[in-house]
């Protein structure tokens, strides 16, 4: 079965590696002004290095479609309830009626 | 014949004895049982708050009760009610009987943690009561901040703790189903040929992993507040109180779902069965079910139209909520399609699918008031809200709740309970319910607020027809306990089919033995082949 | 109400006739399912009773057809509700422009009105009819919400913002005023009364109150009292931007965002005023959360519509 | 599904309800996915709280974020990225059968938890002694907002060291379990579905080391 797949150590060491030079990238970044664009580049860090733990560290890679289905659906979720919550902090003071 | 010698067998109840083997049970069929009597006592506890409620509004003036008094007493009604008692009701017990049975299982996934969830109910329930001694809490069951954070005094902290634990019995739940249909089909079970029950209580799985921890961090936060001065709702230090509400809501709409969804599953079956019929359009009625679980997770917002939410906002949500209530008409209509040339049996379990189907109608249709933007400007939190939800959620939820349980009593039990008494009881309840909610519609459009504990005198004739409801339900609810708990004593023994029902837990004897099934089914057939079902065994009494 | 049985509420303002309208159309609609599936399902109930216990009813597994249909008809049913609705909110939303400003302030358990004119009330709402009443809502300690069911209006008066809503009385007569959110132990008594009258009776109760100053004077008094002056100063050598012509208008703020400048904009700008900074102004203004109280607060967003931008050219915070 | 009815030899570990070793290790795995999925709602809201009131008070925020010491923070981002190394490397040598390997790399993974917990608490006595907790003692100089982010830091930060308080027993549990022989090849299902856990916690950190410390570094 797929998921009995056994990666190799240095696999592994070399994801961390990678996950450790995207630490140093993320803290050099946020020291570099990018006006509005440093909260977006911090979270595409954030997210490949989520994303690498996520495939190989938890071994999603190797594993069922269910078990990639489930994985992806979390993080759907939790758009759903930051675009729809969002929707209602930006959308604030468009008409220009206090409170609507 | 084979079927007398799978009755020596001891049943789930018989082997073995002694409460600490119920307890420590590993057993999905035990752990229901244990579940049903612990969302029983909470129904009763639940029933006299409303009782209470109910004798205070008798009179406009608010006499029987002080106002704090009865602040507590309708937030405890609302807590017990929907947190101990309507979402565990049929997934908890129902689900948890018959899900791993009608898959050809022989328990849930994960045994342990099925019986750890009832733990768990059982330590939050104690936390809750444990609320009620001290002196009870007056939030109303939404918990709303800043009143919930910065203002009541009363024990909130502590209830909030009892809710966000009882919501991990919940979570737990709802993960070991979904795991469950993935992973422990019997061969031949495809996913269409599940009985429309296991979709039901699929997709309240859903929301309930989904959802519920929304609402538990959120009453965490809450909890936060007032015990360690942290600060996020609260508008002294910049805070926003709607936030509150729309993390609230993002679990609490979708709960709705998980009171009604499991119930609508339970109607499923009831339908074919009295109808003795395919049910009609099973694609769509399991789709809608999926359907109405997803959609739901974004329609939240209809609850704050009027609360300082912006217009945009509500604009999105209301037109979501429209779409929503789609899926809910087709499957009153494809249920209503199943009785057409059906060979309708007039049985007790053909009245609790009528009554729920009357209910479920008036309060569905009744959503669509509270959907429309302009409407729920006036309507918002008066009484109007308030029967809405009762005819969804007592309406619906409880009269399906008590149908499956008397669709599947005698398999539960292993006996039978005296029909006329049921069909008497469900109309009682029919009826009363309907005397108790319908005025509360009316009073709504007039514009009584709800959780009012005085009113103006103008109200008074509506709410005494409610109350008088009231009392007729309350006299239907102790009919049907009494009735089912004589059963058990007294009661003719039951046959393996009663009904004549399709389903693997109806080729298996009747109480199942721990096990379920002697040798691993196979299925060869799709859900509800009343073609080839057999006839209703009536031959069960000694 | 005569009856002693009312089943529905007067209609006493504009719009409350046209929610009733659409009332009217849902219940219609509504009555129309719940009359059609409760027929059907007795009749087949009668008409399919099984003969035999053991019978199979008709081999029948679904029409794609009829799905379609009682798929698409609800569909478009509910659209309309929600254009209708959507449109209807709209009208409830947005007063007229020309709507007279009175002031309301919940806390537990009690509404506090302020009339433009600085006649005050408790718990009773003077108002003329035919004239829009806008009414600007404030709270002091918890979520309140103020309705009036005569009128079919209702809005939640949210700590730490403020909200607006409005109506036009048509009939003179007296009508409920109820909190409508669950606010502690006196909820059910945060009642009052509206009072809609003639325009001309309206004013002579005006003249009849005991007036502590109009709102907007007082809101000046305070604007020179909390030293407000000394740096929102019209001649632009303030620390602060002159504050003319800002209410309605988009303010472009030192981060390259722009905000439409309404009361809320106004009172976040007193009590949180580091979280919008104008372009090309400093974050020095203090925090006044806690100095001045909600109907204060009120005052001077009165004072502040009411003052004039500096030149007849637009001032550099307007676009 | 394509499981067999017929089991050939019933393994020890295998529970009654399931029907193969396979089974029940893809249905332990699938429930551990279904339960991270309930982890990341339940730390959504707290996110979706960080969301609205960064977007409210911009300025406090990045004011707020400077007095949290990103040093700490980032070193204990590389804590928790070689804890999650070497949890991964037990779970690989668990696979294996081997033994030596799992202890040790448990063991470390147990090591570096302790060493993230320690920092926090320095990170939080910091706090104590700056006035930057909220409430009563919150410094009231302090602009509008600020408080909040405290709270949610606290909120945030702290609910992620109860989860790691949880892995670190959950680890030593297994690290017990481990000792005694009780996995092998065919029966590793409590690695790997800790492991699980143990991944999905660093993951969190990695999203609250730029959210929460990060934003001082820039525009202040």
């Amino acid at each position: 079965m797929s998921s009995h797949h056994v990666p190799s150590i240095r696999m592994y060491v070399s994801v961390f590696g990678a996950l450790l030079i995207l630490t140093a990238i993320t803290v050099f970044a946020a020291g570099v002004e990018m006006g509005a664009l440093n909260t977006p580049v911090a979270l595409a860090i954030a997210v490949t290095k989520g994303t690498l733990v996520v495939l190989f560290f938890m071994g999603v890679r190797w594993n069922t479609p269910l078990t990639k289905t489930v994985a992806i659906s979390g993080f759907i979720w939790i758009l759903i309830l930051f675009a729809m919550g969002m929707n209602d902090y930006l959308t604030r003071g468009w008409l220009g009626v206090a409170g609507r | 014949m084979k079927e007398a010698a799978v009755q020596q067998e001891p049943s789930y109840l018989e082997a073995p004895y002694g409460l600490a083997s119920w307890l420590l049970t590993k057993d999905h069929k035990r752990i229901a049982i244990l579940y049903l009597i612990s969302i029983t006592i909470f129904f009763a506890i639940g029933g006299t708050f409303a009782a209470m409620l109910r004798a205070e509004l008798v009179t406009p003036q608010g006499d029987l009760l002080t106002a704090d008094l009865y602040n507590k007493v309708f937030t405890l009604h609302g807590v017990v009610m929907i947190f101990f008692f309507l979402i565990p009701s049929i997934p908890a017990t129902l689900g948890n009987f018959f899900m791993p049975i009608m898959i050809g299982a022989k328990d849930l996934a994960f045994p342990r943690i099925n019986l750890l969830s009832w733990y768990i109910y059982v330590l939050g329930a104690a936390l809750t009561l444990t609320v009620v001694m001290l002196g009870g809490v007056d939030t109303g069951w939404t918990f709303y901040a800043p009143y919930s954070s910065i203002a009541s005094n009363t024990n909130v902290t502590l209830a909030a703790v009892g809710v966000f634990i009882t919501g991990f019995s919940s979570i737990l739940t709802g993960f070991n189903f979904i795991v469950t249909v993935h992973r422990m089909r019997a061969p031949g079970m495809t996913w269409f040929r599940l009985p429309l029950f296991v979709w039901a209580n699929y997709a309240t799985s859903l929301v309930m992993i989904l959802g519920t921890p929304v609402v538990a961090i959120t009453i965490l936060m809450v909890a936060a507040e007032r015990a360690l001065h942290l600060g996020i709702f609260d508008p002294r230090i910049g805070g926003d109180p709607v936030l509150f509400q729309h993390l609230f809501w993002f679990y609490s709409h979708p709960a709705v779902y998980i009171m009604i969804l499991p119930g609508m599953g339970v109607i499923s079956e009831m339908v074919a069965n009295v109808s003795r019929k395919q049910i009609f359009g099973y694609s769509f009625v399991a789709f809608s079910s999926l359907a109405i679980a997803v959609i739901g997770f974004l329609v939240w917002g209809h609850h704050m139209f009027v609360t300082g939410q912006s217009i945009y906002a509500g604009l999105v949500f209301s037109i979501i909520t429209m779409l929503v209530a789609v899926p809910s008409a087709v499957k009153t209509f494809n249920w209503t399609a199943t009785m057409y040339k059906g060979s309708i049996s007039w049985d007790s379990p053909l009245f609790w699918v009528l009554g729920f189907m009357g209910l479920f109608l008036i309060g569905g249709l009744t959503g669509l008031f509270l959907g429309t933007m302009g409407l729920d400007v006036h309507l918002h939190d008066t009484y109007f809200v308030v029967a809405h939800f009762h005819y969804i959620m007592v309406g619906g939820g409880v009269m399906a709740f008590l149908g499956g349980l008397h669709f599947y009593w005698p398999k539960m039990t292993g006996r039978m309970y005296n029909e006329t008494l049921a069909k008497i009881a469900s109309m009682l309840v029919f009826f009363g319910f309907n005397l108790t909610f319908f005025p509360q519609f009316i009073l709504g459009y007039m514009g009584m607020p709800r959780r009012y504990h005085g009113y103006p005198p103008e109200f008074q004739v509506l709410n005494v027809m409610s109350t008088g409801g009231a009392m007729v339900l309350g006299v239907g609810y102790t009919l049907i306990l009494l009735y089912l708990l004589y059963s058990i004593i007294k009661g003719p023994k039951a046959p393996m089919n009663p009904w004549g029902a399709t389903g693997l837990e109806w080729k298996i004897q009747s109480p199942p033995i721990t096990h379920n099934f002697h040798e691993t089914p196979v299925v060869t057939e799709d859900a509800y082949d009343y073609i080839h079902a057999p006839a209703p065994q009536r031959g069960g009494e000694e | 109400m005569s009856s002693s049985l009312p089943l529905f509420p007067v209609s006493a303002s504009t719009v409350a006739n046209d929610v009733d309208m659409l009332f009217f159309f849902i219940l219609a609609v509504s009555a129309f399912f719940a009359v059609l599936v409760s027929v059907l399902i007795l009749v087949f109930t009668f008409k399919f009773r099984g003969k035999n216990p053991g019978d199979a009813g008709a081999d029948i597994h679904g029409s794609l057809t009829l799905e379609l249909i009682w798929t698409g008809i609800p569909f478009i049913l509910a659209m309309i509700m929600f254009v209708w609705g959507a449109q209807l909110f709209f009208t409830l939303a947005k007063p007229p422009a020309d709507a007279m400003d009175i002031f309301v302030v919940g806390k537990q358990w009690m509404w506090k009105v302020q009339h433009p004119e600085g006649v005050r009330e408790i718990n009773e709402l003077h108002v003329p009819i035919n004239r829009p009443v806008r009414l600007t809502l404030g709270s002091e300690d918890v979520i309140h919400d103020f309705f009036i069911p005569a009128f079919r209006v209702k809005m939640d008066v949210v700590p730490g913002r403020l909200t607006t809503m409005w109506f036009t009385a048509t009939t003179v007569g007296e009508y409920h005023i109820f909190c409508g959110q669950y606010c502690g132990t006196k909820h059910s008594g945060m009642i009052g009364t509206v009072v809609a009258m003639l325009p001309e009776d309206y004013e002579a109760w005006l003249a009849g109150g005991r007036s502590t100053g109009s709102a907007v004077q007082n809101g000046e008094r305070l604007f020179t009292e909390l030293s407000c002056v000394t740096c929102h100063k019209k001649d632009a050598t303030g620390r602060g931007p002159w504050l003319g012509g800002v209410f309605g208008s988009e303010v472009l703020l030192s981060d390259g965002r722009k905000v439409m400048a309404d009361e809320n904009y106004l009172r976040e700008s007193i009590m949180t005023p580091q979280a919008k900074i104008v372009a090309g102004f400093q974050p020095i203004m203090p925090t006044f959360q806690g100095l001045v109280s909600e109907e204060n607060l009120l005052q001077l967003i009165a004072y502040v519509k009411t003052l004039q931008p500096a030149d007849p050219a637009p001032a550099p915070v307007k676009k | 599904m394509s499981q067999t009815v017929s089991t050939t030899k019933t393994h020890p570990k295998l529970q009654p309800h399931f029907y193969s070793m396979e089974q029940q290790l893809e249905a332990s795995t699938l429930g551990m996915w279904v339960f991270l999925v309930t982890e990341v709602m339940f730390f959504g809201g707290l996110f979706m709280a960080y969301i609205v009131y960064r977007n409210m008070y911009p300025h406090a925020w990045v004011e707020a974020s400077a007095e949290l010491n990103w040093r700490l923070g980032g070193l204990n981002t590389l804590v928790l990225i070689g804890s999650s190394l070497t949890m991964a490397l037990s779970v690989r040598a668990a696979m294996l059968g081997q033994k030596k390997g799992q202890l040790i790399n448990l063991s470390l993974t147990i090591l570096l938890g302790c060493v993230f917990l320690v920092v926090k608490f320095f990170e939080y006595k910091a706090k104590f002694e700056h006035h930057l907790v909220p409430g009563p003692d919150f410094n009231p100089a302090l602009e509008q907002g600020m408080q909040i982010f405290f709270s949610l830091y606290f909120m945030m930060t702290g609910i992620h060291a109860a989860h790691m308080i949880i892995g670190i027993v959950m680890m030593t549990i297994i690290l017990v379990m481990a000792a005694k022989d009780s996995f092998n090849a065919e029966y590793y299902t409590p690695v790997e579905v800790a492991g699980l856990y143990w991944h999905f916690v660093d993951i969190v950190w990695i999203f609250l080391f730029p959210l929460l410390y990060l934003l001082g570094r820039h525009g202040a």
